[in-house]
């Protein structure tokens, strides 16, 4: 018997639509179902932040929300940061401070640093460090992270 | 063409600037596809059966039951990889870690594998397989391993080093030792003499990309493996000796790779998805789960050592000797031993004596981890150091950089040191405005010293130059931390283009020559040394290309700012010929122009670092929070600066973490305990201040531009570092890492009551 | 003829000798020369020998020359991470 | 396994009712899928309660506050009245997780996983909150200290769901905090905690006082002994030296990966003290 859960919902302003077993988190979803592999699965338990996504304007790890919960939410993802071929002040300032190395945690850090400077735009360096703490990088060090971000932070005030 | 590496002094256009990374976009915008982001058509989900016993003999495995499980496509056990490692013991090491032939040597060892058309599946079949274990007594702690009574891993190990040999089996695999003098003539003459035992915990890499793979081997022999690795050329040739294939057959893509450092140095679960999708007959995904990657990849060696050092009321020291102990893991690897080399490596010492012994244990099979075995030996070293110039009364750097090594020095390791850069690393901190930042309230200074080997190593590259004058670089070392860019710097300079005009990409083993494993610090030392000479090979080219063109002799023509020129006094009039025109006529001149290069990179040299850390202790709770950190470190020439820091940051980060918080906590039933992100507890963001970094320039005499590797030694002196700043903090010396809480507050209440 | 010192285990397969001179004029000659001086060196040189000359370390380039007069030590050939 | 998303109470309460097999109730999840993916759990039922309205509400009334099971976390730190009130139990209920996980996890979900080193349970347990609870017999109200029966196990019957926590309105001059210790900054669970909400008179003299220590046992505990000690004192250096004293002898903690017990006993005693003065601090200011 079809034990599928159909559900709709809104991924980075699209409609989509997609069927899934009750146990798949929105992760598995989103990467296994949809294709859409920016999401990455560090850990599978809620503690480190790779697998970050907003969903109605709430940073969550995706492995921690069942696919069955999408249904009629809009969820943000790094594929949708971007507005076509322009970056995000975030995705640039990234790139410009070397902010990532292997980059394996900047999708999470994008999607985390996005939904910080959404809810304060003009945050301390301590403010960044505890906003960002739910995201592990095993790379950098942090240092050129939050520096990438109060660099961004200034440009959007300034935008 | 004899390809000439050594230095000679430049001004440098590209080399030395920070432009943006190639890679950038793709890894921002969530396009950049690592291990785990790959799929074939018809692919099955692969997983594994681990062992839950930390020491058992398999007397059986049913896989019947799991067989005829509905939607499974193949079930493999150990049979299904019989042993094609003819006698090469490292190879049939890396094998029985892939699957347990006769014995499960840890919680967590492989013993079979299934491939499944779903997870839910495969979930499902791994409970079916019915393993009859005789449970073993086990050993993991290093020291008890040791003892003779000891749990013996097994049979046929007799400690090799020793003479005469042994009789009697151990879990000793090997004793190594080094140094030079009579340390006990030494320690009579000194005046004070300081002698501690240390211990350090295992930890783990803790790269966030778990291991991933998607392998495809078909009827006829050939097959494709798309991996996260540090080197796909290496991990080509391991899995086809295990799985009996030729070499030409199967190719292995690197994907992007998310974290390293050392754990992805050798193949762990990839010749069983090879397996598993050889007897299924279709591709298999296989991907580890965190837990699997805490209990079974390869986290570094537990450490137990002595240190004895004596010196005069002077400063002199006039003898120094260690004991390194290291858990290997179940099979036998060169750990202790370089723990043993580089100990004293910092320092020029008239007599030194260090003796390694690698351990089998319990364990995961031990892998390198950035700088392997140096971090702790110089915890053991660089604390012992520190307490003995408080003893004399003496400044630490002061003390050290009278006893540092300079040129002319014999190694504790053995060879006598050509120049390098422990002084320049000593001096630079002494002047470095850190030292002279006020301390507050609990809090306390400590610096300490690293060392560490740089690699080079087989590697080739690829120049081809496209009609319009852009070139494309194809190197076979991966690139974590921006490589691909720093390796197009340097072709841009050597051509005399711009890096705009330069894309770099890592090429998979069907497309380029033979490269070694990415480790060492290798990555931009090497590709850059082979860039450099294929960028020499195109020129040559190029030069009798434009020779063609002019109809004048080669000879006649030089290469100069990215342009062919005529030289002589009958050619003066031609105008020079810049790249692009020379690639646009190409197809006339005699086809594709492109520059190869197939060569060994050597003569690394070594690397050293001094490092400064403050740190406020609550003496309450004995938490520590580090409140400022420096890193000087000599780069030899930084090719990319920002990536350089970049280096430095995170091994400064990875050894802050080894510091304070991460290690490996195994039960009494030899089981790991905390195999996850939450309990295995790698340092946060709001854990860590900005990481000073200062790079000095002391170029490398074996390389063109001077370049050094970078890539390691940052982890080496943190362990020392902290362990210092706390001890004048809080007044407690402490010997035995991670400093956690409950070490630190049960170190200040024996304190206090003593 | 150069002055070759080795390292603590390979002193054993040596049977003793800690300093030997050798004539040889690049790294595949000296290790040519010593396997037939010294049969226990064959399973070290099968697992690799690094040569220190003059403090710098090579691994595998046997074409590597040998200056006259310069500090020739053998090392196990390490790898890193 | 099945999901469902009931729009009302009754309708949850019945499915849990009638669900042979093994059934869990979803709200934050950052609980729920860690056991699952832990292998430890496997439902055949999972009933996602985020749909009934009611359960997503914070009320004010006169007699307090009543925070409905489905809130995160994250709503009570953005609820300014709630966290004047009661700015302990908001800051416990922020430190459970990342930020990540505060924009999902419940304090009702926290209580009702009922484990020992639960962030918000020792400040809601100071506070002297009270849990609701929706079953097929009807609804009932406990106090949240009776709802966790030992580690992982509640006194919850078949078919029962907690809707709600209750926080009454106390006297003036009171003042609440929360305080745990972890090895990092972030993200860790508590090795030991505490929990302190005590009521001043004009004087600035301690009136009546609740302190709570969390992972110090299977459940967190109430140390009546520990309030007696700063009743009728103004936390004078004597009266919070007894304090912790009175906090780590009644302790009963365990050695385990996170920590020992010679260390829970004493920073049980550190934690109590420090957490004590912040709720003072803030009892003088109202």
């Amino acid at each position: 018997m079809m034990s599928g859960i159909a559900v709709s919902t809104t991924i980075n302003g699209d409609e989509v639509e997609f069927l899934c077993q009750a146990e798949e988190t929105l992760l598995e979803v989103l990467r296994d179902r949809l294709g859409m592999t920016g999401a990455k699965e560090g850990c599978g338990t809620g503690d480190c932040g790779a697998c970050s996504v907003i969903v109605d304007d709430r940073l969550v790890c995706s492995c921690l929300v069942l696919g069955a919960e999408a249904e009629g939410r809009r969820i943000d993802t790094i594929e949708g940061m971007a507005d076509g071929d322009k970056l995000h002040p975030l995705q640039q300032k990234f790139i410009e401070h070397a902010a990532l190395q292997c980059g394996i945690c900047t999708p999470g850090f994008l999607m985390a640093a996005k939904d910080l400077l959404a809810k304060n735009p003009d945050p301390t360096e301590e403010e960044i460090r505890f906003g960002l703490a739910g995201n592990l990088c095993r790379c950098t060090g942090y240092d050129k992270i939050v520096r990438a971000v109060q660099d961004a932070a200034s440009v959007m005030k300034g935008a | 063409m004899g390809f000439d590496p050594s230095f000679s002094s430049r001004q440098f256009k590209s080399v030395g600037t920070r432009p943006l990374r190639p890679d950038g976009i793709d890894k921002v915008t969530g396009r950049a596809r690592y291990g785990a982001d790959f799929n074939m058509p018809g692919q099955l989900v692969g997983r594994v059966l681990r062992s839950p016993h930390a020491h058992a003999r398999i007397k059986s495995i049913d896989t019947s039951k799991a067989e005829a499980l509905k939607g499974v496509k193949a079930v493999i056990t150990a049979a299904d990889l019989p042993d094609m490692t003819a006698g090469d013991a490292a190879l049939h090491s890396i094998l029985e870690n892939c699957m347990a032939r006769t014995k499960a040597f840890y919680d967590g060892h492989a013993v079979a594998a299934v491939a499944a058309v779903d997870a839910r599946t495969a979930r499902e079949a791994l409970k079916l397989i019915e393993v009859d274990y005789e449970v073993l007594p086990h050993v993991t702690d290093v020291d008890e391993a040791m003892k003779p009574d000891a749990p013996l891993l097994h049979e046929n190990v007799f400690t090799e080093g020793v003479d005469p040999r042994p009789s009697k089996p151990s879990n000793v695999a090997k004793r190594s030792q080094y140094g030079h003098g009579d340390v006990q003539a030494g320690f009579r003459e000194a005046d004070i003499v300081i002698e501690r035992s240390y211990k350090t915990e295992q930890t783990h890499q803790g790269y966030i990309e778990p291991h991933a793979c998607v392998a495809s081997v078909n009827a006829d022999g050939t097959g494709d493996l798309w991996v996260c690795t540090q080197g796909h050329f290496v991990y080509r040739d391991q899995c086809a000796r295990l799985l009996g294939m030729d070499i030409s057959k199967l190719r292995v893509t690197s994907s992007e790779i998310g974290g390293g450092f050392g754990g992805k140095t050798h193949v762990w679960a990839e010749p069983v998805a090879l397996a598993l999708s050889r007897k299924a007959g279709r591709p298999v995904k296989l991907v580890m789960s965190r837990e699997e990657v805490f209990r079974a990849s390869g986290p570094t060696s537990a450490t137990s050592i002595d240190v004895k050092i004596g010196a005069r009321k002077d400063g002199t020291i006039t003898a120094a000797s260690a004991t390194l102990r290291y858990t290997c893991g179940p099979w036998y690897g060169m750990w202790a031993e370089l723990g043993a080399m580089t100990a004293f490596a910092c320092y020029g010492l008239a007599s030194v004596q260090t003796v390694g012994y690698e351990v089998l244990v319990n364990r995961p099979k031990t892998a390198a981890y950035r700088a392997p075995s140096a971090p702790m030996a110089a915890f053991a070293v660089e604390s012992a150091v520190d307490e003995l110039a408080g003893k004399l009364g003496m400044d630490p750097v002061e003390f050290r950089i009278r006893n540092a090594a300079r040129e002319g020095t014999r190694s504790s390791y053995g060879p006598v040191y050509g120049p390098i850069g422990i002084g320049p690393t000593l001096e630079a901190v002494r002047e470095h405005p850190h030292m002279q930042v006020p301390l507050g309230k609990n809090q306390g200074r400590g610096m300490a010293c690293g060392f560490w080997f740089n690699f080079g190593g087989q590697t080739c590259t690829d120049i081809n130059i496209g009609v319009d004058g852009t070139v494309t670089l194809a190197v076979g070392t991966i690139d974590v931390g921006g490589s691909r860019a720093s390796l197009s710097l340097v072709v841009a300079e050597e051509l005399g283009i711009p890096y705009s005009q330069v894309k770099a990409v890592v090429a998979d083993t069907g497309t380029l020559g033979y490269n070694d494993m990415t480790d060492g610090s290798r990555g931009t030392f090497s590709s850059s040394m082979a860039a450099i000479s294929a960028a020499r090979n195109a020129i040559e080219i190029m030069r009798h290309r434009a020779a063609a063109m002019w109809d004048i002799p080669a000879d006649d023509v030089v290469w100069e700012d990215g342009q062919a020129r005529a030289k002589g006094e009958n050619h003066g009039n031609l105008p020079a010929l810049s790249l692009k025109e020379i690639a646009a006529a190409a197809p006339n001149t005699g086809g594709p122009i492109a520059g190869h290069s197939e060569l060994v990179a050597d003569g690394a040299g070594v690397s050293f670092a001094t490092h400064i850390c403050d740190v406020e202790v609550d003496p309450e709770t004995g938490s520590t929070r580090v409140v400022r950190y420096t890193v000087v470190q000599d780069a030899g020439k930084a090719v990319h600066p920002t990536y350089v820091e970049g280096q430095y940051q995170g091994g400064a980060a990875q050894g802050i973490g080894w510091a304070l918080n991460e290690e490996y906590i195994y039960g009494k039933d030899g089981r790991l305990q905390n195999p996850g992100f939450l309990d295995y507890r790698i340092p946060v963001c709001s854990d860590l201040p900005m990481i000073g970094t200062q790079i000095l320039e002391i170029p490398n005499p074996n390389h063109p531009y001077g370049v050094r590797g970078v890539g390691e030694t940052s982890i080496v002196p943190p362990l020392a570092a902290i362990a210092n700043a706390v001890s004048n903090a809080a007044g407690v010396r402490m010997t035995h890492i991670p400093m956690s809480p409950p070490r630190i507050l049960a170190a200040l209440e024996a304190e206090q009551a003593g | 003829m150069v002055a070759v010192t080795l390292w603590g285990q390979l002193r054993t397969a040596a049977g003793g000798d800690e300093k030997l001179e050798v004539e040889a004029k690049d790294i595949r000659e000296l290790f040519r020369k010593l396997a037939e001086r010294y049969p226990g060196f064959e399973p070290f040189i099968a697992r690799g020998i690094a040569v220190s000359i003059d403090g710098v370390i090579y691994r595998d380039t046997w074409s590597k020359e040998l200056p006259q007069g310069s500090e020739i030590f053998l090392l196990p050939r390490l790898s890193g991470g | 396994m099945r999901y469902a998303r009931p729009r009302s109470i009754e309708d949850a309460v019945g499915l849990l009712a009638a669900e042979e097999g093994r059934a869990s109730i979803l709200a934050g999840g950052s609980d729920l899928l860690v056991r699952m993916k832990g292998g430890f759990i496997e439902p055949d039922l999972i009933v996602d309660i985020k749909a009934i309205e009611d359960l997503r509400e914070i009320r004010e009334t006169a007699e307090g506050f009543r925070i409905g099971a489905a809130v995160p976390c994250a709503i009570m730190r953005e609820t300014p009245a709630l966290k004047k009130a009661w700015p302990g139990v908001v800051e416990a209920a922020n430190l459970i997780g990342s930020k990540q996980v505060q924009g999902r996890c419940t304090i009702a979900g926290n209580l009702c996983n009922a484990s020992p080193a639960a962030d918000s349970v020792p400040a809601m347990v100071a506070a002297g909150a009270r849990a609701m609870i929706a079953g097929p017999s009807g609804t009932r109200t406990i106090a949240v200290e009776d709802l966790p029966a030992g580690p992982g196990r509640t006194s919850l019957g078949k078919g029962e769901i907690v809707t709600a926590i209750l926080l009454d309105k106390r006297p003036p001059r009171s003042g609440d905090a929360y305080l745990r210790f972890i090895p990092r900054t972030e993200m860790d669970i508590a090795v030991v905690s505490s929990g302190v909400n005590l009521t001043l008179d004009e004087k600035g003299v301690v009136t009546s006082a609740r302190v709570a220590l969390g992972a110090a046992a299977p459940t967190v505990l109430l140390v009546k002994e520990a309030a007696g000690a700063i009743v009728g004192t103004r936390l004078e250096e004597a009266a919070l030296q007894a304090l912790a004293e009175n906090c780590s002898a009644a302790c009963r903690p365990i050695d385990d990966k996170r920590g020992t017990i010679a260390f829970r006993k004493k920073v049980a005693g550190v934690m109590a003290r420090r957490a004590a003065m912040i709720a003072y601090d803030r009892a003088r200011v109202k």
